[in-house]
């Protein structure tokens, strides 16, 4: 299987998540410049955490205007699949590809801690080796991880099961503890916690390891119907 | 031609940040401050254009770039 | 002769040195050029003799003092680079901002060597903190400025102190440390050499802001220096990131013959510098240089501070390979001169030269050099007086064990490392909480570990003394990780240098440094100085702030302070004696700040490190920590915090109590063992001399130390953990 | 009484986020765009003071908490 890591300037995870699907899934995995127009050939793409354009005026808002992002957009269209983290998430928000947006953390500080999430959904490409209900501990770092949205967006998220990570013990203000959300269509995830942070022994934590491996073991699946 | 965007949380969104602030006048002893709310202003020199055509591009600008209207309400001024 | 000198802080005599140099007289802009360089900040003029103290040479330095950023080796073709950074003043006036910058400026300095930035640490000092709204105030925004700068770089700042002393309430302390990675065949210096070469400005434009920053550190904080406010800029790290990832890929290429960044004294430091290292001259066109603002003046560009930006020499002809690359990064690079054989800085504005100068007569080799007088301060036979019976025991150790546990010094620092992102780049093994930050070095089995250190009050008390014991705490912190120390960096923040007491201070701290490090075989490989940190009323205490990076062979035999599993046994190694000068215990309870501090031996001091490093690499221990500030009785606390376990100790001791529990007695550790592994640990013990005492063991969740048959703690560690972890945020609101 | 406060970085000043922002205008298209600024916007509720109050609050605020004089500057309107 074939990843992308997008980077833009400013991105600062790229080379952890680089390493988490080489290294620990063993895949194929290449950078990604955000001025390259085309996504051929990538099974999964991936938006790393980090300061795109240095998060100035709003964490995302500038680079979702580059050239990359409309071949990210088709290619979430043809249902392959997206996961952005942390910075990744807020370019999705605001790239319109997931509803909502995240603003300033309550405390107004930045937090970075490793904290209890709540898988509420298996039923995604990402979450299918966890379990409903289950509670995995992943690392947080941001600023602006405080997600809102309106009653109704919230509302018809929790009908179609868009809400796939909740914090038991919320750090950040988020409404309705959401840590992490994906589209309609479930092949677009967008999570402030670092899954890849969290996927050697090494680093006394491996709660991220199965999101990867969900990652991969849905492609195959996938492959396999083509 | 110079322009001022005001970018604004709407109201329906908390501002912990202007909460913040409140409680600091008020240890300040300004106890009388009932509200504050923090935005943007975002000043900018468009240089050599018209007044048409500076308000054409505010509202794209706007609305495309420096506000995120889930979340923000904006207003401009050119000057 | 005119008086314009004294403008620019030079006395009467370094305007005749000019002269000599010149044979003529300056003209203004040269005049600023020297003004700047020559400031203590630049030129080291009063501390530069001092440095003969320190080793500076050993098996595995491969850059010593001298250059960007010190090197040291580390086996396998790789090597650590690494410099630490004061930035007291700017943080004093702009917290925030002057913090960001500060971090901005150290890890161009490590850049600048071609190395990768694997890590941030700071060390922070601030004046009284219960209910000081201006203390708070300056805790906030320097926070919140490393944070803000190390986060977006996506550097993890994985290590630091913070301490708060009534000595500060003038002058805060920010010190920002950088450590890179690199390989050996990779190494750049900041050298302009082969004439007709290129040089090239890439980065952020030039502005008025900061302009003077060097002269600017280089005196007292008075009402006058709020003047002076274009001296703190706004710190861009997006702009910085850019830059770091540009030059990276730009020494891939082989085309940059030397790299300088743009730090105190601006383009006239690193044209300067640059040419001095390469033995030969450089010629620069101000008028070329990327300006923020229209009309500035050849002088004002010469010396402005504006941050984040470098200064490339580019091997003639591949000028355009720089610039696609750079360009690629979405910045500029601008050819702004070239190399010559003349040994001199011209600088021209167009086709007219404005500055004509030798360039090595600015750069430190060319200063002047002081010897400076120094005196004892009549305070140390003051405070060196203190009858121990005069201090009154504590009636009830459960409530001076709290007291200690949630006060501002001893409490847990996690309200501050929880805002820097201490995982990004996922290498970060032992992250803040432990006595040292252990990093793994990807595609390798090793690991580093890096601390910063310095206990300002045991300085102020003895400053030789205080010092070495800094370097060898620093050294026991890296040990009870399972690393061998390797090297130092240093931070001195001292007072004013032309008072004849504060000079002694200086002197007899680098004295201290210089031995401990001559003792352990740490060589000093970087560091920064910082005077003037005094107002008109008080100096700091003198605050020589350690950095140290130690090596770790089999990153899986790394260890960290905390108790492990219930039953484990409970050591210390190490004496206890009656040795409350200076201690936390005495300033915290008892109000005083005084006393002769606990000696160091350093024979002893050295067995002790070894063994312990020994017995972690055997993979004999389960937890170590070294005991510093609070004596035993804090460090014991300590082991018990992250797993809210329990301790059952009981000792057997002819001290006084409270001197058995917070006696800060040198070289002692607190470690902990399985059972199982008891035997063979006091079999090495016995061999090697090593005096320890078996405390206990430890237990789910009572905190309970006797002595003498005597219950004299009982509390539960729950209890212990909420004060210990609370205590910061409280003092913050 | 309500007012509003303009902080913004002093001209000497350098603006990273104004200055990233201009260069994302010009790759938008809007390449007349000469200088971009932020700025804060602060709207405060002063509550039931006089305008002579709220001014000498104001200028207090401002000056002690609202901006740091050492790099930025403010206006203020009462409204
Ligand atoms: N400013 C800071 N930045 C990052 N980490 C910090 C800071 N201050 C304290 N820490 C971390 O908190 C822990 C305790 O600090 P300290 O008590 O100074 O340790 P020690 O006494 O072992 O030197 C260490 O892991 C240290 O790295
Ligand atoms: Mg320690």
């Amino acid at each position: 299987m074939k990843f992308g890591v997008i980077v833009f300037p400013g991105s600062n995870c790229d080379i952890d998540c680089f390493h988490a699907v080489k290294d620990i899934l063993g895949q194929e995995v290449e950078y990604i410049w955000h001025d390259t127009k085309e996504l051929e050939g990538y099974d999964c793409i991936i938006l790393p955490g980090g300061f795109s354009y240095g998060d100035y005026l709003r964490c995302g808002a500038v680079a979702r205007f580059s050239k990359i992002m409309d071949a990210v957009k088709v290619h979430a269209a043809k249902g392959k699949l997206v996961i952005g983290i942390c910075n990744g998430f807020q370019i999705l928000t605001e790239a319109g590809l997931l509803p909502g947006a995240l603003v300033r953390n309550i405390n107004l500080k930045f937090i970075c801690d490793t904290v209890p999430l709540r898988v509420e959904s298996q039923d995604t490409p990402f979450t299918r080796l966890y379990n409903k209900g289950e509670i995995i501990r992943i690392p947080i770092a941001h600023g602006e991880g405080n997600y809102v949205a309106d009653e109704e967006t919230l509302k018809n998220m929790k009908e179609n099961g868009q809400i796939i990570f909740t914090y038991t013990n919320n750090p950040n203000g988020s409404m309705e503890n959401i840590a992490g959300i994906c589209n309609e269509k479930k092949n677009v995830l967008g999570m402030m916690p670092h899954p890849e942070r969290a996927c050697e022994e090494i680093l006394g934590n491996t709660d991220g390891r199965r999101l990867f491996e969900s990652i991969l073991l849905s492609l195959e699946e996938n492959r396999k119907h083509e | 031609m110079k322009a001022k965007v005001f970018v604004t949380l709407k109201k329906s969104i908390a501002d912990p940040q202007g909460n913040a602030i409140k409680n600091a006048l008020h240890k300040l002893g300004y106890t009388n401050t009932e509200e504050v709310r923090i935005g943007k202003l975002i000043e900018l020199d468009l240089g050599d254009i018209t007044a048409e055509e500076a308000e054409a591009q505010l509202e794209k600008m706007c609305a495309g770039l420096l506000a995120n209207t889930v979340i923000e309400e904006y207003k401009y001024e050119i000057i | 002769m005119n008086n314009s000198y004294k403008a620019v802080g030079l006395t009467e005599k370094e305007y005749k040195k000019i002269i000599e140099y010149l044979n003529r007289e300056p003209n203004e802009l040269e005049l600023n050029m020297y003004g700047v360089m020559w400031s203590e900040h630049c030129s080291y003029k009063n501390s530069r003799a001092l440095f003969r103290h320190f080793p500076t040479s050993g098996e595995r330095v491969l850059q010593g003092p001298g250059e960007n950023a010190g090197i040291i080796d580390i086996g396998d073709n790789q090597a650590i680079v690494m410099k630490i950074e004061s930035h007291n003043h700017p943080s004093a006036i702009e917290p925030y901002q002057g913090a960001a910058t500060g971090v901005g400026g150290i890890i161009r300095d490590i850049f600048a060597m071609g190395a990768r930035p694997i890590a941030l640490l700071n060390s922070l000092r601030f004046g009284n903190i219960e209910g000081s709204e201006r203390v708070k105030y300056l805790v906030e925004g320097v926070v919140a400025g490393i944070a803000g700068y190390g986060n977006c770089m996506g550097i993890p700042t994985v290590a630091g102190e913070v301490y708060f002393n009534e000595s500060y309430n003038g002058n805060p302390l920010v010190n920002a440390m950088c450590v890179g990675i690199i390989d050996h065949d990779k190494i750049h210096r900041g050298t302009a050499s082969g004439v007709g070469n290129s040089v090239m400005y890439i980065g952020a434009p030039t502005g008025r802001d900061g302009m003077g920053g060097a002269s600017f550190a280089s005196v007292e904080l008075t009402e006058e220096s709020e003047e002076k406010k274009s001296a703190v800029q706004v710190g861009d790290p997006f702009m910085e990131k850019l830059l770091l990832e540009a030059c990276l890929e730009l020494l891939e290429t082989g085309s940059i013959v030397g790299l300088q960044d743009l730090g105190a004294a601006g383009l006239t430091s690193a044209c300067c510098e640059t040419a001095t290292r390469g033995e030969g001259g450089m010629e620069i066109d101000v008028s070329k240089v990327p300006r923020r603002e229209k009309g500035m003046l050849p002088v004002e560009i010469m010396i402005s501070e504006s941050q984040e930006r470098m200064l490339l020499i580019v091997e003639k002809g591949r000028e355009d390979e720089v610039r696609k690359i750079v360009e690629k990064w979405g910045l500029h690079a601008v050819t702004i001169g070239k190399v010559t054989d003349n040994g001199r800085l011209v600088v021209k504005d167009k086709d007219e030269v404005v500055a004509d100068v030798p360039a090595y007569s600015l750069d430190s080799s060319g200063a002047p050099k002081y010897y400076k007088e120094y005196q004892e301060p009549l305070y140390i036979q003051q405070v060196k007086r203190l009858q121990p019976e005069s201090v009154p025991e504590p009636k009830d150790y459960n409530e001076t064990l709290m007291n200690l546990l949630s006060s501002p010094n001893l409490c847990s620092k996690e309200w501050v490392y929880k805002q820097y992102d201490h995982m990004v780049r996922t290498s970060t093994v032992v992250k803040p909480g432990s006595d040292a930050a252990v990093m793994r070095i990807r595609g390798t089995k090793k690991g580093i570990a890096l601390t910063v250190d310095c206990n300002g009050r045991y300085c102020y008390l003895n400053p030789r003394v205080g010092s070495a014991i800094a370097v060898t705490e620093a050294a026991r912190n890296l040990v009870c990780s399972g690393a061998k120390p390797l090297a130092v960096t240093d931070g001195l923040n001292f007072g004013s240098p032309d008072k004849p007491d504060r000079f002694r201070q200086f002197r007899e701290s680098i004295i201290g440094i210089g031995e401990a490090c001559r003792e352990l075989d740490t060589p000093v490989i970087s560091g920064n100085v910082s005077f003037y940190n005094e107002t008109e009323t008080q100096a700091i205490y003198p605050t020589p702030i350690i950095g140290m990076a130690g090596l770790i062979e089999d990153i899986d035999k790394h260890c960290t302070m905390h108790f492990k599993d219930e039953k484990d046994v409970i050591i210390h190694i190490g004496e206890t004696k009656e040795e409350l000068g200076g201690s936390e215990y005495l300033s915290r309870i008892h109000g005083l700040e005084k006393g002769a501090i606990p000696k160091l031996d350093f024979g002893t001091e050295k067995r002790h490190q070894a063994f312990i490093l020994s017995a972690i690499e055997k993979g004999l221990l389960k937890s170590a920590h070294d005991i510093s500030d609070g004596g035993l009785a804090i460090a014991l606390a300590e082991c018990c915090m992250e797993k809210e376990l329990g301790i059952k100790v009981q000792m057997e001791s002819m001290l006084r109590t409270d001197v058995v529990l917070f006696s800060e007695s040198q070289s002692r550790f607190v470690v902990s063992c399985s059972p199982e592994a008891l035997t063979e640990l006091q079999r090495l013990m016995d061999l090697q001399e090593i005096p320890y005492e078996i405390l206990g063991t430890v237990e789910s969740e009572d905190f309970v130390i006797d002595i003498n048959n005597k219950n004299i703690v009982a509390l539960k560690v729950k209890d212990m953990k909420e004060a210990w972890k609370g205590a910061f945020q409280c003092f913050m609101k």
